[in-house]
């Protein structure tokens, strides 16, 4: 048979059967924790000072009982799930193991649609209304049309534009929300599930501490956000959900995806080389 | 509450996760019943979220002067489908895209000060701020326009170009990875999860196998074919 | 002459009344509570986004029905498409956003098929990497050996091989990328401040 | 009551307002003092109209697909980019259209934004007018999709089955998925000219583009499409901006490291 190396099906082929093949067995693998990594885990654990508008610096003093921090679902979670799956669900256990006032907003509909498939249900039930945590500890303002907009308006008055929550609660009306409406001062740190502008909006006027999650390669876009020290951490993909089991402690199931990166890697590096040095040859030749 | 049909929506998730790569292939009918289903719950689902919106958001908050002006508006959008009054059309949205571009405009202004800023007083602090502040300014130098720059400046386009480059090779490798992830999240849910549907991943292999091997049934005309039979 | 110039500020201004709004709306950057006016327009668009994506939903269906009119090749998945938004919405007005049949549909169809989609990304950079990666000049050789690097700092495999490894990559990463992603993105600013300058001096326009 | 809001605002970041009046000042004044300077050429401006020709040659339809492009409203400042995108790439599709609009050439546009989708059939209708064919200009050919998959889903499957003789792919796509199209469209052999507004796009182009321009380059088509000297004479504006940044990182460095500033 005439097999033709180059044929792009006999490459997904291969992709697809070492991925099946790593994960029968999955194991775990050792990886350095990057900087960015360290730097969200510090802020959450031991807080940060951020002076980017320098007339007011801002120190927070890390995630305590009743810290307020609002969970911006506002990039391409949904897209990214599969990448961001295990470093969400760690960062959220942490948070409520330290007694965090969680408030989330989705920005698109499959974005809420994703977390309500596989990460509100594993904290609160099918039923997150009835949750003894819901109003005390967690709000859910579900998805809301409008993305920048809101998130301007939202930093003079929540309630103003958005009077209520997913399912129809008054804001005004929900405990945990009763001095969580001017988010420019009422925030105490903002998490970004792959979201970009947050520094624009609250860092750069009011030095609101920001972490990003995303993707592996959202890094690629938000490297700006962070080498120019508008997020105070960033973590990132599966890689990055084992860093932060790691760091906190928490178990978890990330570095179960290391063995599959790694044989993928070590096909294609052995590929790029073994074509180029065909191809150096052949221009030898000629 | 859950749906009557939860108990079958693994299996669809699975078929519908897999049959997506089929194209992957060649184009078939699997993909094109996956693709049109995806297009068709995502509109009718889009719809109903608007709607939602609409009941749950604007409509609370009349007769504040913002929810009203969205109302109308709303009613403006859908002169498009009245030619005499398509510039009542015009008006709104070309109003909802100047504030879109009024609400983020600083953004980039203040992004582009600060972050300069930052570069200018740390470059000095160390070898990643110094290496970071010379790769910003080859990097911006790439993007002169003028003739007149272009040839004095040519070296550093040059390099800066390469810093470019240096940043898509680096991106390459990292969103191969990261969407590798993604393949292996639905891989170990069709292998472990519960139930399991390893089955239907395998069952849509073999399929191609036959199509390949023993008997053609995937695959789709090209318009063109159909044309040049006609 | 009077009436041509009166045509033409005519026609110019949806772009004038949109430089004006413009304007108007990123003044509130800077202004603490902000104007009460621009936040009313401010909010008031934010509210009025549903509207426009309900008429474009349409538009879609509007698309696929007429297809199936016309009796194109297409019709069978055509018809897919428009039953199955139509199911959604009708779910949607029986049993309202929280319908949870219209959830698992969604959940497990489209949120899923989008999944797919940009997991195939992952094959899509593969296989140009292995057929068409090649150091055709020493740039291209120096690009295939930073590839590989960023390969070795993100899986296990630079650790493994020495510890440099990842640090290196993790240097490249962070301070090079990240000041060459800092150029894409400023100067795309700048470009920004450049075509809003164009708009005052009516030199882009928003209609034809 | 303007007088009392205007008493009561309390102004934040004062600094970088300063920064925003003195760009659009240098970008005024650059508007009368640099007419008539010449400007490096942008491959994708022309390569462009070339698609079409392509297209006419091979007598299959061409792919004008602008992703994200529009009126953009999520959270995050991203979104600045893919609005100022529109004026290019609507006066792009206008020039395409022309040039199809002569050559009898099908365009199909696909867009995941409601605002842009309406407003494409504005520039896409006049510009198959002025070919002198408005006959040739089809409604149904501006695609609004309801997310970015559903779009790439369906360029996919039209990249198949049509097949695409060339396509130009400038605007937002996401997540780099725009990377599946050009597989599919380098399978069928289409031309791709591609100018993506986020970096990490822009990276997937340069990994499968014919020919590609990078982000910021993209909002100048418009200037370069049209025979005016004030939109190119405001682009060599933008250079004197961004030559003073250069030197604010350079300059302010070495003050700083000397600890005068």
């Amino acid at each position: 048979m005439n097999i033709k190396w180059k044929d792009t099906r006999l490459i997904y082929l291969v992709i697809f059967l070492v991925i099946f093949g790593t994960s029968l067995t999955p194991i775990t693998l050792p990886l350095p924790v990057v900087q960015w990594s360290k730097e969200f885990y510090k802020v959450i654990d031991e807080g940060v000072t951020v002076s980017v508008n320098p007339d007011n610096p801002r120190h927070f003093a890390g995630v305590k009982e009743g810290t307020r921090v609002m969970i911006l679902n506002s990039g391409e979670t949904a897209k990214l799930w599969g990448d961001m799956s295990e470093a969400v669900k760690a960062v959220w256990t942490d948070l409520r193991r330290r007694g965090a006032h969680i408030l989330l907003w989705s920005s698109s509909v499959d974005n809420q649609a994703i977390l309500d498939k596989y990460l509100i249900p594993y904290f609160y039930g099918l039923d997150p209304q009835s949750h003894s945590d819901y109003g005390v500890s967690f709000v859910d303002l579900g998805f809301v049309a409008g993305g920048n907009a809101l998130l301007e308006q939202w930093r003079t008055s929540l309630r103003a534009i958005t009077p209520v929550d997913r399912y129809g609660n008054s804001l005004a009306d929900i405990p945990m929300m009763q001095n969580f409406d001017a988010m420019r001062i009422d925030c105490d740190l903002i998490i970004g599930l792959d979201a970009r502008g947050l520094e624009s909006i609250y860092v750069i006027r009011y030095n609101t501490p920001v972490l990003e999650m995303g993707g592996t390669d959202s890094a690629g876009y938000l490297a700006l956000s962070y080498t120019a020290g508008y997020f105070q951490g960033m973590i990132m993909g599966q890689r990055g959900g084992a860093e932060y089991e790691f760091l906190s402690g928490i178990p978890g199931r990330a570095s179960a995806y290391m063995l599959n990166s790694m044989a993928i890697a070590l096909i294609v590096t052995v590929a790029i080389v073994v074509g180029n040095i065909q191809y150096l040859m052949s221009r030898r030749e000629t | 509450m859950s749906s009557p049909i939860e108990p079958l929506m693994p299996y669809l998730n699975t078929f519908v996760f897999f049959a997506a790569y089929s194209v992957l292939y060649k184009d078939n009918p699997m993909y094109r019943f996956v693709q049109s289903l995806v297009v068709g719950i995502g509109a009718g689902f889009l719809f109903m979220a608007q709607i939602d919106q609409i009941v749950r958001i604007l409509v609370p908050s009349l007769p504040q002067p913002h929810a009203v002006i969205a109302l109308v508006m709303g009613v403006a959008f859908f002169c498009i489908f009245i030619p005499g009054l398509i510039n009542i059309y015009r008006a709104a949205s070309i109003l909802v895209m100047t504030v879109g571009i009024g609400i983020v405009l600083p953004y980039g202004v203040a992004i582009t000060w600060t972050a300069t800023l930052g570069y200018s007083q740390r470059l000095f602090t160390g070898l990643g701020p110094f290496v970071a502040g010379i790769c910003y300014a080859l990097g911006m130098s790439y993007f002169l326009f003028t003739g007149r720059l272009e040839k004095p400046t040519a070296p550093l386009r040059t390099l800066g170009r390469v810093v470019l480059l240096v940043y898509t090779a680096m991106c390459i490798s990292m969103t191969a990875l990261g969407k590798l992830n993604l393949i292996q999240w639905k891989v170990l849910d069709a292998l472990w999860g519960i139930p399991s549907t390893w089955f239907i991943p395998v069952g849509i292999f073999v399929l191609i196998l036959i199509d390949a091997f023993v008997y053609p049934f995937l695959g789709v005309k090209k318009a063109k074919e159909v044309e040049s039979e006609a | 002459m009077g009436q041509q110039s009166q045509t033409n500020i005519v026609q110019e201004l949806p772009t004038i009344l949109g430089v004006i709004g413009l304007f108007i709306i990123a003044s509130l950057y800077w202004t603490e509570p902000g104007w009460e006016g621009a936040l009313v327009i401010r909010n008031a668009t934010t509210l009025s986004l549903p509207f426009a994506t309900i008429i474009t939903v349409g538009l879609l269906i509007r698309r696929h029905a007429r297809n199936i009119i016309r009796r194109e090749e297409t019709t069978p998945y055509d018809a897919i498409t428009i039953g199955s938004a139509v199911l959604i919405v009708l779910l949607g007005l029986v049993g309202g956003m929280a319908d949870p049949t219209m959830a698992a549909l969604y959940a497990n169809v489209n949120v899923i098929g989008t999944m797919a989609v940009i997991s195939a990304i992952s094959i899509s950079v593969f296989s140009p990497m292995i057929r068409i990666y090649r150091a055709k000049t020493p740039i291209m050789g120096f690009l295939i050996l930073l590839s590989i690097l960023a390969l070795f700092t993100y899986t296990p495999i630079g650790e493994m091989i020495h510890p440099a490894i990842p640090r290196l990559g993790d240097f490249v990463q962070i301070w090079i990328s990240g000041a060459s992603d800092s150029a894409f993105w400023i100067s795309t600013y700048i470009g920004a401040v450049a075509l809003i300058t164009r708009m005052i001096l009516l030199k882009e326009r928003l209609r034809p | 009551m303007t007088m009392n809001q205007l008493v009561l605002q309390a102004l934040v970041r004062v600094d970088v307002l300063g920064v925003f009046i003195a760009f659009f000042l240098v970008l005024l004044g650059a508007s009368f003092t640099l007419r008539g300077v010449s400007l490096r050429s942008i491959p994708t401006v022309e390569a462009s109209l070339e698609a079409v020709r392509a297209c006419s040659e091979k007598g299959n339809p061409l792919l004008f697909d602008t992703g994200w492009t529009g009126a953009n409203f999520w959270g995050h400042s991203s979104g600045l980019t893919t609005l100022c995108f529109v004026p290019a790439t609507l006066e792009l599709l206008r020039a395409i259209s022309r040039e199809s609009g002569k050559l009898g050439v099908r365009v199909i546009t696909g867009t995941t934004n409601a605002v842009y989708a309406l407003m494409s059939h504005d520039f896409m209708q006049r510009g198959f007018a002025e070919s002198g064919h408005p006959e040739r200009f089809i409604p149904t050919d501006i695609r609004f999709y309801p997310d970015n998959t559903a779009l790439n889903l369906s360029d996919v499957e039209m990249a198949h089955r049509l097949p695409f003789g060339a396509a130009v792919m400038v605007g937002g796509h996401n997540q780099t998925s725009n990377v599946v199209i050009y597989e599919a469209l380098a399978t069928e052999g289409a031309m791709i000219v591609a100018g993506e507004i986020w970096p990490n796009d822009n990276s997937m182009a340069a990994l499968a583009a014919d020919y590609m321009s990078f982000s910021e380059e993209n909002i100048a088509i418009g200037s370069y499409l049209s025979d005016d000297p004030v939109p190119k004479a405001i682009l060599a504006g933008e250079d004197i901006i961004k030559v003073f940044l250069i030197a604010i990182v350079i300059i302010g460095g070495i003050l700083a490291g000397a600890g005068v500033w």
